[in-house]
Formats: structure tokens, sequence, C-alpha cells
């Protein structure tokens, strides 16, 4: 597919990610969930990351903003490591807005309260100057005349588009998606997908775990196979997609395509 | 519907009694009829029996005199007030335990369910235990245990448990000092009224400024500075206008203070015990019904745990919790008739117990009674109705 | 459907359940059922009880199997219905039991108000207290201040607030439902004394753990006349009810026991004995009895006098005596109206 | 830029994450304030579990036949032991003990295929043990018939009158309860009304006061010189409460069914009462089972209040034993038997319940 036409961020080493990651490992009790991980993302990268279902995708990007803890290794987002101190913790939740499969909105708040709440009470703001910003991104998800109905009265395309407005309220640096589409029929899959694609055109860090392909052809810079707990291959969309090396890459891509 | 579906014309009648219409009509009237048959033959049963044997009836023996005493009383009564009086200080003995083991169950209940939750092992295994075995034991057993096996072993008044000069156990009961509020005491009453007020306003006012400000004040310690410390500083200077009346032992017993009778410990010890176990249940429920990935969205968007579990857990787990707890709570304020086994003066022990045998009224007495429990049964359900309408998810 | 299924219902009950519909029918009702059900206490030694095999024993059980035996000519032909105080009076009136024998005492509100008729007394009583012996309590007097078990529903609950009233002295009440609860909080230590029907104190006193520890004060407070109860409106039962007991007091006077009533119902020359047994008078015509409705009391029940001794006089643990419970003759207040 | 890594061997996870060390700092002593927890209610723990186990168990007695047997300080179990016929039985007669046993072995019998996935007919089975099988225990524990001597139900008591109560309870509140369900959920206003305020009343009185007036009211309502059995009586009294909550149960399965089983049902022209028993009652029956079995084990407790209208069941007959003048003093002992006996009785049956819930994946509270 085609290259998008967004300046190409240069590949740093360590100066400059906006998250490294070097030699994570986590395990649930006996079992090796994440074996050895090494990344860096620089900043106004986009990276999809693939796999079969229980490689650890999701379980890598959940570490990166302390939902999981991993046991060994650093991982070191805009330059604050990430330890068991509550300041570091709370500092990297600031700068990462996640999404997450089953949007997990607040039900029983209406969906411009879900975009403020963090806000106010995070960011300390009025609520007028709160509600200014909600409406701002709703509208920019294309769902402002929502905003008063509860997160119950929508459908899961519009659900999902509020997840992403809840988190960008919040000024991230990066965005985190755990297969955001997954849990969607087909005909509501493409305006998420949408929403996405504009937000990466507008320059934001962005880690997906998706199964959509054509979405990681389109905007992508790097696409990343895991299988195992290990990331296995990675490289840009094209050669991924038309060159796979590993035999397991091989053999995911098949199933897929 | 119509014979023929291409005539076009309008459908036939049906035979009458083919009509759904007609049969549920039919029905429902002869229901009606059964209903008042049946009532009207309890009814005329019921007189043609009271009459036949001579029971007196109507509600005039409410305002006979009583003639017997009652261990208990929360309003002035003795032996020369009536009948209507009893039954008002067996109410009033009925709501004194009711609400009293709603408190203490509510409160064991919340701590035993979130500690179910711990991470904690053993804390998480004690509550569970705790759980299992008071839940699945009759709550008569315990009361009767808790009476018999535990308090009445107590020692005798004059070898009483002296907790520090002040507060005495014994198989009497367990002995308070009573405050003697002196002239000036008002003077901290009022102050504490207008602690209220000023909290009130202030915490008015601490919302206004975060919505429109964004700054966020500390509400609840100044609260609590205000309300513990204007009254205080009152107190302190109007001379400390309060002292303590000490329980004694003089003649038979303890006097003085305030005495909490065994009968009542017990039955509270059991219904809150009993009924805390259900309501753990409940708060468990309820916290395990908001799903996991409520906090990981909370703490994605950066809200700390304590916000977390204020604004996104807590209203969340409410909604399951509050209608088994109202209901525990009905259970509790009816399970308290149980009073009469160990001789609490409740309102079937004064009132269903000694008054309809002193009168014989069975009829009456009986019928007021269960009025009592229905109307306090239906008053708590009409407001969990209300309530669950008025929290019900918004869906689609 | 429901309409249905209550009017099987009703139906199902009507047919599975033995209706006489008219008043002043007990006697007939006894008949057809073929027993006297008979209330009485849960549990008094003395006066009602089951023994170790499930026996009923005492002086109001033997009352009611008087007339069991004066209607059937069979003492056993009689069911116990326990009861507490609270309930007595109502299975006596919705008709649950024919004859309520469960040591309760006569008082003019139960005659008029409560639809009841008492129909003898077959225990003169009196209220008395009971209280630890370490108490140092002499008379009732000094217990002002003291807290009381008491049994709920009793005129002893009236009583003791009178006569603290009437005595200007403060009391605490401890209400419970069964005289076993009573006595096992007394025995506990929850109140300094308990109050109730002297005949009772020596009953419960044995139940206590350490019988000798607690000893009966000499006043009596009250009257407590104790005996059978039935049913305003049925004068036919009332009176067989009434001249059961009478019969056992007269046999005492005239000096038939359950030994000789045979022999003195054959050999005997006394024209009272002769009436009483159904040899000559009236017979059992007046009560719609047979003729040797008497006789048969008093040799399957006996007199007053052996019903006295055996459950709670000489014979018995109790070992009350007969005090006003004596014959009229003998010093006491027993009195039967004659024969005739 | 291709990266490619060959896959790593699993590695055995940190020392100090697993094994019993790891186990203890994560679920004990994670942090500063779990630890102070952890050693206080260890220490709670172990102030009160000790004891009471040597009092239980270490120091108690368990055989003889007196009070003279009971002298090593701890419980005194003879006591329980000399008396456990009582407590199973009333006052029931020894020579027909087998009676019963007979009866509530039957009753197992039977209940056991029901728990075996592969038995088919368990709908026969039940209809089985709901209809018939009370009419052969009703015998049994009556008699009067079939060359059985009669024993009056005053004589009935212990245990086993707690489970006849219970299971009376149960089975005649089960149909009561369904039909007052349907009438709450039918179309027809006075249908409703009349079922909603017969639910209402009877959930919203004390048990106490309802098994009052059964006891000694009831004859009052009906003509004189109506007469029938205490016990008969008391069952009517909880039967009547019983049902009201059966109702609610039921109603509960009745909403969790889809809307589309009626109109399948009815699109296939089925009428209201073959929709209703062939269609939905079914499905919400079976899945209401954890809820009655809820309800069960609500009403096994309730029936302990029956002492207080003087029938003796399990904890009334215990209750009468500690009066015995020469076994005073045994009432804790007494307690913890009864409580014992309940206990294993209700959690079994909770456990049942919420292995059953767990297996249809639905909750019987809506």
């Amino acid at each position: 597919m085609s290259e998008t036409d967004t300046a190409k961020p240069e590949m740093s080493a360590s100066t400059g990610a906006m998250i490294q990651i070097q030699g994570m490992h986590k395990w649930y009790g006996e079992f090796h969930v994440l074996k050895d991980i090494n990344l860096n993302v620089a900043k106004g990268e986009r990276i999809v990351i693939c796999g079969p279902s229980g490689s650890g995708k999701s379980t890598m990007i959940r570490c990166i903003n302390r939902l999981e803890e991993h046991q060994q290794g650093k991982i070191i987002v805009e330059g604050t490591e990430l330890t068991d101190d509550v300041k570091h913790i709370d500092q990297i939740r600031r700068e990462v807005g996640m999404v997450f499969q089953h949007f997990n909105l607040f039900p029983h708040l209406t969906v411009l309260e879900n975009c403020i709440i963090a806000l106010i009470w995070v960011r300390k703001m009025s609520r007028r100057e709160a509600e200014e910003i909600g409406m701002k991104f709703l509208e920019k998800v294309k769902i402002p005349e929502q905003a008063r109905k509860y997160p119950g009265q929508l459908s899961g395309g519009q659900q999902q588009r509020v997840a992403i407005a809840r988190s960008l309220c919040m000024n991230p640096s990066i965005m985190l998606f755990d297969e955001p589409t997954s849990a969607l029929d087909p005909e509501m899959i493409k305006e998420v997908l949408d929403t996405m694609i504009q937000l990466a055109e507008s320059g934001m860090t962005m880690l997906c775990v998706t199964h959509e392909m054509g979405f990681a052809k389109t905007v992508a810079n790097r696409v990343i196979f895991m299988d195992g707990g290990e990331i296995i291959e990675e490289n840009e969309p094209e050669a991924f997609f038309s060159n796979p090396q590993h035999d397991r890459t091989k053999l995911f891509l098949s199933q897929i395509m | 519907m119509s014979a023929d579906p291409l005539s076009g014309a309008a459908p036939a009648k049906a035979a009458l009694w083919r009509r759904p219409v007609f049969r549920s009509t039919v029905f429902q009237v002869l229901l009606i009829l059964g209903v008042v048959a049946i009532a009207n033959y309890l009814f005329t049963n019921t007189l043609h029996n009271l009459e036949q044997r001579g029971i007196s009836t109507g509600f005039g023996f409410l305002s006979m005199e009583a003639g017997f005493g009652i261990l208990q009383t929360l309003i002035p009564y003795d032996e020369t007030y009536t009948f209507g009086r009893t039954f008002l200080v067996g109410l009033l003995n009925t709501l004194l335990v009711s609400g009293l083991g709603i408190f203490l169950a509510t409160l064991i209940g919340f701590v035993m369910g979130v500690a179910r939750l711990s991470s904690n092992w053993l804390i998480a295994r004690i509550a569970t235990v705790y759980i299992e075995i008071f839940r699945n034991i009759p709550l008569l057993l315990q009361i009767l245990f808790w009476y018999f096996a535990v308090l009445q072993p107590l020692p005798q008044p004059r070898q009483s448990l002296d907790l520090g000069g002040m507060f005495f156990l014994n198989n009497r009961g367990f002995y308070l000092p009573a405050p003697v509020f002196e002239a000036g005491f008002n003077l901290v009453w009022i102050a504490l009224a207008i602690a209220v007020v000023v909290v009130f306003f202030m915490a008015r006012w601490a919302r206004r400024r975060q919505e429109e400000t964004g700054q966020q004040f500390h509400t609840v310690y100044v609260s609590l500075a205000i309300l513990f410390g204007l009254p205080l500083l009152v107190f302190l200077a109007a001379g400390t206008p309060l002292t303590w009346e000490l329980p004694a032992l003089k003649g038979f017993n303890f006097k003085g203070g305030v005495t909490i009778i065994p009968e009542l410990m017990a039955l509270l010890t059991a219904l809150s015990i009993y009924t805390g176990a259900f309501i753990a249940e409940a708060v468990r429920s309820g916290i395990l019904a908001v799903s996991h990935g409520q906090t990981e969205a909370a703490y994605a968007v950066g809200l700390r745990p304590s916000v977390t579990l204020r604004l996104v857990i807590i209203p969340q787990a409410l909604r399951v919790i509050i209608p088994q707890l109202t209901s525990q709570f009905l259970n509790l304020t009816k399970n308290s008739s149980l009073a009469t086994a160990v001789g609490y003066p409740d309102l079937v022990a004064v009132f269903a117990g000694t008054t309809l045998n002193q009168t014989g009224q069975a009829v009456e007495v009986i019928a007021m009674t269960m009025g009592v429990y229905l109307t306090i049964s239906l008053t708590i359900s009409t407001f969990m109705n209300w309530y669950n309408k008025k929290k019900q998810l918004v869906e689609r | 459907m429901k309409k249905f299924v209550l009017t099987t219902t009703a139906l199902a009950l009507c047919a599975a359940v033995s209706t006489t519909a008219f008043a002043g029918a007990t006697l007939n009702d006894v008949k057809k059922k073929g027993f006297v059900q008979c209330g009485v206490t849960t549990g008094l030694p003395g006066f009602s009880g089951p023994d170790e095999k499930g026996n009923w024993t005492g002086l109001d059980v033997d009352t009611c199997r008087a007339v069991a035996a004066a209607v059937f000519g069979d003492a056993q032909k009689v069911k116990f219905t326990p009861l507490t105080a609270k309930e007595r009076f109502t299975a006596l009136q919705s008709g649950e039991i024919d004859v309520l024998s469960r040591n309760t005492t006569w008082t003019l509100t139960r005659d008029s108000s409560l639809g009841l008729n008492f129909a003898g007394v077959n225990y003169y009583d009196g209220q008395g207290f009971l209280v630890s012996k370490n108490l140092g309590v002499k008379s009732a007097l000094e217990l002002d201040g003291a807290s009381f078990c008491i049994q709920a529903g009793t005129t002893t609950e009236l009583n003791l607030a009178d006569y603290f009233r009437a005595n200007g002295m403060s009391y605490t009440p401890i209400t419970f439902d069964s005289s076993d609860e009573t006595v096992k909080a007394f025995g506990a230590g929850r109140c300094d004394a308990l109050t109730s029907d002297q005949s009772q104190l020596y009953a419960l006193r044995i139940k206590l753990k350490n019988p000798g520890s607690a000893m009966v004060l000499p006043e009596i407070i009250s009257k407590e006349p104790l005996g059978p109860v039935v049913r305003q409106g049925d004068d036919e039962w009332f009176n067989i009810v009434r001249w059961s007991l009478f019969a056992m007091l007269n046999a005492e006077e005239y000096g038939v026991t359950s030994k000789n009533v045979d022999k003195m119902a054959a050999s005997s020359k006394d024209p009272n004995v002769l009436r009483l047994l159904g040899q000559s008078g009236i017979k059992g015509k007046g009560l719609g009895l047979s003729d040797t409705w008497a006789a048969s009391i008093i040799k399957q029940v006996g007199n007053y006098g052996e019903m006295f001794e055996r459950n709670v006089g000489q014979a018995s643990a109790l070992k009350i005596s007969r005090g006003l419970n004596a014959l009229w003759s003998k010093g006491g207040i027993q009195y039967a109206p004659p024969i005739r | 830029m291709n990266v490619q890594k060959q896959p790593g061997p699993d590695l055995p996870p940190p020392a100090s994450s697993v094994g019993v060390i790891g186990w203890l700092r994560k679920n004990l002593f994670s942090s500063a304030p779990n630890t102070v927890l952890t050693l206080v209610a260890g220490y709670l723990i172990y102030i009160t579990l000790v004891p009471a186990f040597q009092w239980a168990f270490l120091n108690a007695d368990w055989v003889g036949d007196s009070r003279e047997a009971c002298d090593s300080g701890g419980a005194c179990w003879v006591f329980v032991a000399v008396r456990f016929d009582q407590f199973m039985y009333g006052f029931y007669p020894e020579a027909e003990y087998w009676r019963i046993n007979l009866a509530f072995g039957l009753l197992i019998a039977l209940m056991v295929p029901l728990f075996i996935e592969k038995f088919s007919r368990k709908g026969m089975l039940a209809a089985f043990i709901l209809i018939v099988y009370p009419v052969i225990a009703y015998y049994l524990f009556s008699g009067g018939a079939f060359g059985l001597v009669h024993v009056e139900t005053s004589l009935w008591g212990g245990l086993s009158l707690t489970l006849v109560l219970a299971g009376v309870g149960i089975v005649a509140a089960l149909p009561i309860g369904i039909v007052l369900a349907l009438g709450r959920r039918s179309g027809m206003p006075i249908v409703r009304a009349v079922s909603v305020v017969f639910i209402e009343f009877w959930r919203g009185v004390p048990l106490i006061t309802v098994l009052f007036m059964s006891s000694v009211m009831l004859p009052l309502f009906l003509p004189e010189g109506t007469h029938f059995d205490k016990l008969l009586r008391a069952m009517i009294g909880i039967v009547m409460f019983q049902s009201a909550y059966m109702a609610e149960v039921v109603r509960g399965g009745l909403q969790a069914i889809p809307k589309g089983q009626y109109e399948a049902a009815q699109a296939l022209g089925l009428s209201y009462w073959k929709t209703m028993g062939l269609i939905v009652l079914p499905q919400a029956l079976k899945l209401v089972i954890p809820g009655i079995v809820n309800t069960f084990i609500a009403l096994f407790k309730d029936t302990t209040l029956v002492l207080i209208i003087g029938l003796f069941d399990l904890l009334a007959t215990i209750q009468s034993a500690f009066s015995d003048p020469n076994w005073l003093g045994y009432s804790v002992e007494g307690y913890v038997f009864a409580a014992a006996t309940f206990w294993i009785f209700c959690f079994s049956m909770s456990r049942y319940s919420q292995a059953l819930e767990r297996k249809l994946h639905t909750g019987h509270a809506r």
C-alpha cells in the first residue's frame, strides 16, 4: 500500500525515544508471559503489534502504563522510569492514553462526563473549561450531539470513539490501543479506524494491538510480530507483509490474510 | 382472524366465548367473586365465632389500664398507662433494636465484604469463614446462644467485670456512664448546629469553586475540623458544662448511668452478625459486578485509586448493593420479632404477647402487629422501587 | 385458574376436617372425636408434663383425665396440647382445645370479657417469691429495686405490679415466654427473684442446679385460685367439667377411693355415696352422661386427695402440704356442692 | 530494518515471586500495612481458635452415660450422645425409628439419579418425588394403614421434624408459587393485583406472627368445631409464607426467558397454557433451581421458629434437654451441636446452589 504523507520520524537510538523498553520479563506465577522485550518508540512513530492470541501483545502494552507489573527489565516513558513509585506511575499515566477492546466507558456517567472526569480530578480544571475541552474532542471524533447521552445508549462504534475522545482529552503524548475494533460489528470498525487514521495523521505517537492489516499498511511505520511472549520479527509494513522472514510470521500471515 | 384472507372484508367476529377479551373478563370476574366469597366466608366465621364465645371486640381495650411492667421503655411508662401505650413502647423497642441492628450490620457487612476481597490472604480467609459460618446457622439459634450460653454465665453484679471504673459488665447488662448536661451545655448544641450549617455551605462553596476554577478543597478534613472543633471550643469556653454519671452498685443492682440489658445485647449481637454476613455477600457481589475494566480505564486516564473508588467503583457497586441492602434491612426488622425468645420487650413480645394475653383480643392485636410490619416493609420497598427506577442504567 | 386452586383448596380443607356447626355441642363433638382435647402447660412438675416415656402426668393432667373418664368411662381418652401462657386463651377461644387445665387463675376479666368460664378450683394458690439464699433477704418487703423473672401473660405480672405499687417500691420485670426460661434465667442470676404461684416455685426450684441455694419467701401477695376453664355458652360441657371436679371432692369427703369404689358401690349404706356412684338419685341423666360417670372417675383417677398426694403432695417430689387445699371439713377451703 | 529474533527458552521466574516465599510475600506481607494486618489477624486466630479447639476436641469427653463421665474440663459430648436419638427422632416411638430412616433413605435413593449427568428421565423422577413420594412418606411417618402403628404428630420431633417441615414447605410452596408468579406477570389487571397483594402481604410480615396466627387463631376463622392437627396448621402457615417467596424466585426465572421464546411458541399456535407449560416454565424452572435451593436453605433455617409455638424441632428438642435436672449446664455443647448440624445442611446446600449457578451462568436475583 501507499506511504503516508506525514514525515517519517527518525529512528532514534535511546535519546529522544518516547518509550524505551529494555530486557523486560514478566511472569504470571510460573508462566513466562513476556520474554526479554526490547523496544524503542520514537516521537510520532506509529507501531502496530500483531500476533496470535496469547502471544503477550496486550500484556506488553498494558505494562507500559502499569496496568500490569513487570518483574525484570526497564520501562522508561518520556525519561521517567516505571517503578513502584506512585508519583512515577501517575506521571506516566498522564502522558499515556489508552483505548480498550471493550471500551470500558463509565456507564453511570454521561458521554461528556466520561470525557471530563479526569480533567477535573487530575488536571484540576474548572468544569466549564473541562466541558469545552471535552466537547472539542467529541467534535473531533464526530459525535458532539451525543454528549448528554449515557454510554449504554450509543452503538459500539460510537462508544469506542467516545473512549478515544476520553483519552485525548488528557492531551497524552502517546496512545495505546488494545484491540480497539475486535469487539465491534464490521460496519462500525470503519468509523473507529477512520478516527484512528485521523489521529495518526495529526502526528500522535501510537501503539496499536490490532488485527486490522489494512490499518497497519495505511498508517504504521513499523509492524511488530509477537509470539510466545517474544518479539519475533519487526519491519516496515510493506516489507513485513510482502516478505515475512520468520516461519511463524509466515504461518500467522497466511492464516489471517 | 378472518376466515377468508382474500375477501378483504372486515374480519368476521368470532363467537363471544372464543374472544380473548371476553374470556379474560369472565375469568377475572370469577376470580373477584372467588376472593370475595372466601374473604366473606372467613369474616363471617370469625364474627360468628367471636360472638358465640362472648369475646369482646373493637379497639376499646387500647385505652384500658395495662397494669404490668415492661423491662425497657424508651418513653415514660408504668403500670398505670394504657394498652395503647404498651403498643407504643413495644413499637419503639422494635425500632430501637432494628435501627441499631441496621447500623451495626451495615458496618460489619461492609468491612467484611471488602475484607473478603482483600489481597491479604489471611484477612480474606477470615472474612470468608465468618460469612460462611454465620449465614448458615439459624438466627434463632444464634440469639439463644448469645443469650443463654454467653451472656448469662457472666458474673453476678457484685463480681462485675470492671472496665476502668466507668464501665461494668455483668449478667444483668452492660453499664456505661451517662452524660449529665448542666446549664450552659445548650451553647454546645447551638455551636454544633452552627457547625453543621457552616459545613453544609462550605461543601456547596467548595463544589462550586471546583466547578468554576478547578481548584480542589480538602472538604472532608476541614468539615471534620469544624464539626468537632467548634463545639469543643464552645464547650471549653463555657467551662466544660458536662459531667458523667457513673454507674455504681447500690442494693441489688447497679444504679445510674446507662444500662444496656443483656436481652438487647444478645438480640443485637445475633441480628447484626447474622445480617452482616448477608450484607457482606451483597457488598462483595456489588464490587465484583463492577468489571475490572472500569478500574483499568480509570487508572488509564490518570485517576488515583482513591478517586477511582469514589467516582467510578462505588457509584456503580451501590446500584447492585442498595437493593440487596434494603431487603436485608427489611429482613432484620422482621427478624427482630424473635426478641420474644429471650424476653426482650419488642412489639411482638409486649403487644402480641402480654397485651394479647391480658385482653384476649387476638384478632385486633395480631392485626395491629402485622399492620405495623406491613407498613414498614411497604415503605421500604416503595423506596427501593423508586431508587431502582432512578438509578437504573440508561441503555438502548 | 387461581380461583380453581383456591376453591379446591377450600373444599379439600372442608373435606379433610370434621365440622360441627352448632354451639353447645362440645360434648357431641368430643364424643364424635373419641377423645377430650386438653390444654396443659409445656412442663411444670406436679401439674403437667410428660415423663420419660412421654406419658402426661400431674394435677392438671388428672383433672382432664377425670373429664375423659366421666364422658367415655376411660381416663385415657384424652389428648394433651402443651401451651405457653400466651397461647392458652386463644387456643381455648378458637376451639383448638375443649378444656384448658393449665394452672390458670380465675379472675373477673377472664370470666367476663375473654369469653371463658372457670369450672371450679382444683388448686388454691397464691403468688410468692423465690430468692437466692445468699441474697440475705427474709421478706418480700426488702426487695425494693430488685429485678424479677416472670412468665409473660400471667396474672403474676399484674400482681407483682400491684404489690410494688401498693408498697411504694420499684422493680424491674424480666419477662419470658416459658417457665423453663424464667428458671434458667433465675439460676444464672439474671434476676434477683423469681415470682410465680407458690406451688410452681417449689416445682421450679427442683429445676435449679442447686435447689438448696434458693428459698421461698413467706409472703403470699395474691389469691390465685387455679382451675379448669371452658368456653362460654356451652352450659352442658361446663357442667360436665365442673361436676367432674366436684365428684372427686365429694368422693374424698365420703371416703370413696380408687381402691374401695367398687366395694362401696355394692355395699355402702350411705345415700350420699350411692348417689355419687350412680346407684340411686339423679344418676348421669342431668349431665348427659352414663350413670357410672363419677364411679369411673374415682376408679381410674382417684378422689381429690389421692390425686393431690400423688402429684404434688407427700408422695411426690414437691411435698406440698394440703393447706388451703384440704377439705372444708379438715380446715381447708375445698368445698363441693352435694350431689342430689 | 528488519529485525528478527529466534525464540528463547522459557525461564523460571525470579525466586522472590513464586514458591512459598513468593506466595507469602504476595498474599500476606505485600506491604507494611498488610504485614501488620496479617500479624494482628494471626494473633487473634491464635488466641481464639486454640482454646476452642482444645475445648471441643483435646479436652472433650466423648463416651459415657452420665454427667460423671464429664470431668476433663472440656466439652461434654456425652450429653449429646446420650440424647442423640431424641435429637434425631423426638418422641417418636423407638420401635418405629426404622420408618423414619426408611422414608429418608428412600428419598436419598430417589434423589441420587437427579445428580447423575447421564440419567435422562430426570423430569419423570422429579415428578415422582414431588407427587408420589410425599404420599409414601406420609404413610411411613404417620402410619395408621398397611399394618403400621399410627404415630401421632405430637410425637414427631427432632431433626426429622425439621426436615419434614422444610420438605413439605418447599414441595407445597412450589406449585402455589408458580401460579402466583404467572399471576403477577399476567396481562389481566385483577389477576395481577390479587397476586401482588398476596405476595406482598406474606413477604411483609414476620414468620413468627404467621406461625402464631396459624397455630392458635386459624380455628377462629373457620366454622365452629373445625379441628385439625397443630403440625398441619404450622405447615399451612409455613407454606403460605414460603409460596410468596417462591413466587418471586419463579418470577425471576420467567423474566429471564427471552421474549422470542413466547413469540416462537405463539407462532407455532400454542395456547397460553401450552406456551407456559411446554416452553416457558421448563426453561424458567431450570434457571431458578439455584434460587429454589436458596429459598429452601432459608426455609430450613426458619423452621426453628416453630419452637416458639411449641413444636419440637431439632432446636426445641435440644433446648428442652437443657432443663433436665441431671444435665444442667451443658447448653453450650447443645447449641454447638445444633449449630453444626444446621451448618452442615445449609452449607452443603449453598455450595450446591453456587455450583449450579455457575453451571447455568445465571444468578437468581434479578
